[in-house]
């Protein structure tokens, strides 16, 4: 059963998409999607999903299980960067490993869709509030990625370079990405609470059309995650290992928590899913301006090169199965 | 008269086009999207989605006196985040 | 009511959008929307009204009340300028009260959207025709514009800006935008004529999306209004009072002609916000080529940084309060 | 009744839109579409009637009459080039001549999409495995017209010009243009035969989208179109004359075929219109690449600014006339 | 050899075009979506969806008697438009 | 130190800049999406829908020794493709 959802997973269509973008980069071919064309799918999916998520918030109240996932989810991303930076202190200098350690503490809001249409076309049941873990995931990772720069570093670091609180803040809560997604899944909730009429009208833009975006994105990812899995080689084998390997521990450490916290299959699949996925949005974004000492080959290269591809082939369906043998559904 | 080139981050643009408002520039010009590679790091394309940002290549026009007044700030940018700055000739036509 | 009213605008998704938009600008999030795809989302909504309102003017035939309505909203955006022209002689010069004027006698495509969406939202009916109106108040403000600097400029301004009827009649009705509402009306209009089923055919196009890809302009148009109203100190009290002012007055001698007309309230409200907007499309264009003595800051600030968010946030619930004291609904 | 399908066509939203167009530069309309917008909706179309083309192969299989049409109609992608090569030498070197040629062999997407709009509005019954002709016709018109050259052209061509077989076949097969259709068209196929529950969600995006999406597009094609006829007094009478007769004459070969494969009208009006229609975006590609010695004026100018425009406004109700006479439908 | 640097509006880009041909340059590059500031304008990116066009700047590298045919036909459009254009030398590769 | 402005099609893009990094230049800058006529071709912007590409402008400052080093095979996809390649002084700021 864990070979046909994996092939069930190849065969749809976003995986599928994703395969054709990156066989384009294989095979040398001339097909390319130019920017800012991906920056478009990339706002439009972070606004539907944020949207769609505060509806559902509206809907499930902030009682059980919400606040607890969401605060697992958020204590997840406070832990996972600190176990990642004691993994690769092992080869990397202080900046570096923060940096990457932040990346991997955040998620990957396609991964995450991904994982959503991969339950639906298992009928798999979930809960839209997930999106507010989502949501919530990527500051604290970014905030914990600063801190260990902010009192790992070396005394001599110049002054300029000293990061305050206001700005680790700043970056970490008003990331664009972040931001958008924190303001949609804000301007959803309102919405739904207001006037459920305006939800309908929104519903071919932010609902019908999703799907189709989903894979014209993924599209695109194909083709950058292979240009980055080619210049991957430079990266040594460490950080290739880190990038296959880590995820599957933080998938492991997930499905325990999502065990403890009694999650439906499903939304026990999504839990896995953030704490496996790693960020190559926010994160990168806010460390290269307030980490310019560490390489953003090394944080961007993985995350969209490897570890990202990992999840959406190989790992939804083998995290499923980690779900199915954790939490056995009744009846 | 001189010509100034500027190639850098686009995140540090605020930072730059500030610099060179106190020192005072008659004008300036910004081209954005540029990729690129230096001694330390490589600027793809990709980088736009991924809201990393492109380079800006920034040219201004002007005095020899107004170069010295913006170089420290400049270097001081480009020395913490990277980029290049060339000054070349240049006459009004 | 009236601040029932208010309410209800300003939590509307398309509203929130705007805010989550100049929030961005105003906490320096590094939030934002790259060229062109703000330009994807404007050209599509102009071919989604024209087109619409084509449909729409095709059932309603030319009879009453469109035709006086519309031959109104001309007179109202010849009318505009001039009054706008003796406020601002007292302080700018020709060139540049002539350039304020016309846009001020111009009109907004989407605070139009806007006011529709709210209309829709309060359940008031509305007639598809007024988007004729929309389409056929730009020129004409232009036109006034273009006249005003021609019999009002110097004698000494160069022979070469002197401008003849050609290039007037061109600007004012070849603009970008007009070109592409008038254009796409007529095509709305003759296929409504020809063949209905084209129509359902473009339906999910300029139907159902339409509403999902305003309020995805309103998020970039926030950021642009909030960038230009940072920069509005520069363009002194005089301009600042007018922007809001103005607005009002016109709004109000807008009502005073709609219900001259005996509008229907949805009928009205659309008319008074054709007065009381403001353009930030056609008549910079227009004016930037043939009026380069003006300064682009004076119009385009205070259009999109003042005049914009106040009709959208504060001016539709304040006009539909005042149609509804004005046009008193029977039944 | 062949004057009324042809007014019908004229006045079709598509066409109107592409009229829209191309006034915008003969009127000397600001109105402009800023890439890489028109790329975003070339992406789309190709992306949509690939999948949608998938879908439809996999109902209909590979019997008759699908195998013994996609072989006639790659068969005509590599004789037709070979007739025009014949009559192009007359003017033209090798190089050219062979260049146009291979445009005149492959296809034109938008014109397949335009003349399927038409017979939907005309009620005919057509089949989607006619797409999978469309994808097939590209690239054996490429590879004559690079072979045409490799054997044709003169001995003292400088060495680094002379083209392996493997850049030729990749050329041909691995054009962005091409790839995208083919691969969509596989993943289409895979996808309704693994999960059909899946396309229902690529619905909204591939189909109800269509048919607003390719009116944008042919507004911007109709700018285009309008800007290289505007450019096409330098290429000739010789070349103005080819690019409005031989499209007739490969559409009379086309029907001469498509009556003796006994297609339906519906079918047989598709085969006529991919004989006709000449390629503007995959063999430009490739010849530019691999035969820098031919004028791009000559063969993107004729096929985008005479060719093109001829076909979706003349010939496709011209066509269905010819269909019409030759294939009398029963009953 | 000469480079002539040439920064202005879109929306003048026909005009400067034509003036170019007129002298006979050998060529031309045109880089659109250019922003900047000058004596007299700011030119920013949302210029570009309300119609208004941000900046050309456009590269033509030529002999120094081209120069002098494009001068005048240049500069008028520039003292009614704006713009800056500024010459400098270049060598053949 | 020297200024490069290498102008030329998009699609070779990838040639010349393996020829840079096999010259071993310290960087470089690229800028797409440019247009222009040359000689022998007119690129417009509607290029870029139809798959053909419009020109790239690259940028490379660097000491006159790997000017040389570049020279012969930039020369030679230019050649083959078309495109312009011009040389001048710059200094660091
Ligand atoms: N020698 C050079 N010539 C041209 N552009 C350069 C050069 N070095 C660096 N750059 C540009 O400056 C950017 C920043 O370089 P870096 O100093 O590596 O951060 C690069 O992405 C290039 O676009
Ligand atoms: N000194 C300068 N250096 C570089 N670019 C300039 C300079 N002055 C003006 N520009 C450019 O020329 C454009 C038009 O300037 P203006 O003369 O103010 O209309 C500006 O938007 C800038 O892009
Ligand atoms: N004299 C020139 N000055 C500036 N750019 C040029 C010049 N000649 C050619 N170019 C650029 O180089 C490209 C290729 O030219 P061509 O050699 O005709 O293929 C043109 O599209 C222009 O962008
Ligand atoms: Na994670
Ligand atoms: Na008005
Ligand atoms: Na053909």
């Amino acid at each position: 059963m864990g070979h046909n959802l994996f092939i069930q997973n190849a065969l749809s269509p976003p995986i599928l998409f994703f395969f054709l973008g990156a066989l384009a980069y294989a095979l040398r071919s001339d097909f390319e999607i130019p920017a800012p064309l991906p920056k478009l799918f990339s706002l439009y999916l972070l606004l539907a999903i944020g949207f769609k998520g505060g509806i559902e918030l509206q809907k499930s109240g902030f009682g059980f299980p919400v606040l607890p996932t969401v605060i697992a989810a958020i204590l997840m991303s406070l832990i996972i960067p600190l176990i990642c930076f004691l993994v690769l202190r092992f080869k990397f200098d202080v900046f570096n490993a923060a940096a990457i350690s932040a990346a991997y503490g955040s998620i990957s809001a396609v991964t995450f869709i991904t994982a959503e249409s991969f339950l639906e076309s298992q009928s798999i049941p979930f809960d839209g509030f997930m999106v507010a873990a989502l949501a919530l995931m990527e500051s604290p990772a970014i905030i914990i990625g600063l801190l260990l720069v902010k009192y790992g570093a070396p005394k001599d670091r110049p002054i300029k370079r000293k990061m305050k609180w206001g700005s680790i803040l700043h970056e970490s809560m008003l990331n664009g990405s972040v931001y958008l997604l924190l303001g949609s899944l804000l301007i959803g909730f309102l919405t739904s609470a207001i006037d459920p009429t305006d939800i309908k009208k929104m519903e071919p833009f932010t609902g019908d059309l999703f799907y189709g975006a989903e894979c014209f994105f993924l599209l695109d990812m194909g083709i950058v995650a292979a240009q980055r899995l080619a210049r991957l080689n430079k990266t040594g084998t460490f950080l290739i290992m880190f990038a296959i390997f880590m995820p599957i521990v933080n998938a492991v450490l997930g499905s325990v928590v999502a065990r403890f916290l009694n999650l439906d299959p499903g939304n026990a699949l999504l839990f896995v899913v953030l704490c496996a996925s790693a960020s190559y949005l926010a994160v990168p974004t806010a460390m290269r301006m307030t980490v310019p000492e560490a390489r953003p080959a090394y944080y961007i290269s993985t995350t969209l090169g490897l570890t990202f591809p990992f999840n959406i082939i190989i790992g939804i369906p083998v995290y499923m199965g980690l779900v199915n043998t954790m939490i056995p559904t009744i009846g | 008269m001189k010509r100034l080139d500027l190639i850098f981050s686009e995140r540090e643009l605020d930072d730059v086009l500030t610099a060179l408002e106190k020192a005072e520039v008659p004008g300036y010009t910004v081209m954005k999207h540029a990729t690129g590679r230096g001694p330390e790091r490589i600027v793809t394309e990709d980088m736009e989605f991924t809201g990393f940002g492109s380079n800006a290549h920034v040219i201004i026009f002007c005095e020899q006196e107004i170069i010295e007044k913006i170089r420290d700030n400049i270097k001081t940018v480009l020395s913490y985040y990277g980029g290049v700055a060339y000054v070349s000739e240049a006459t009004p036509l």
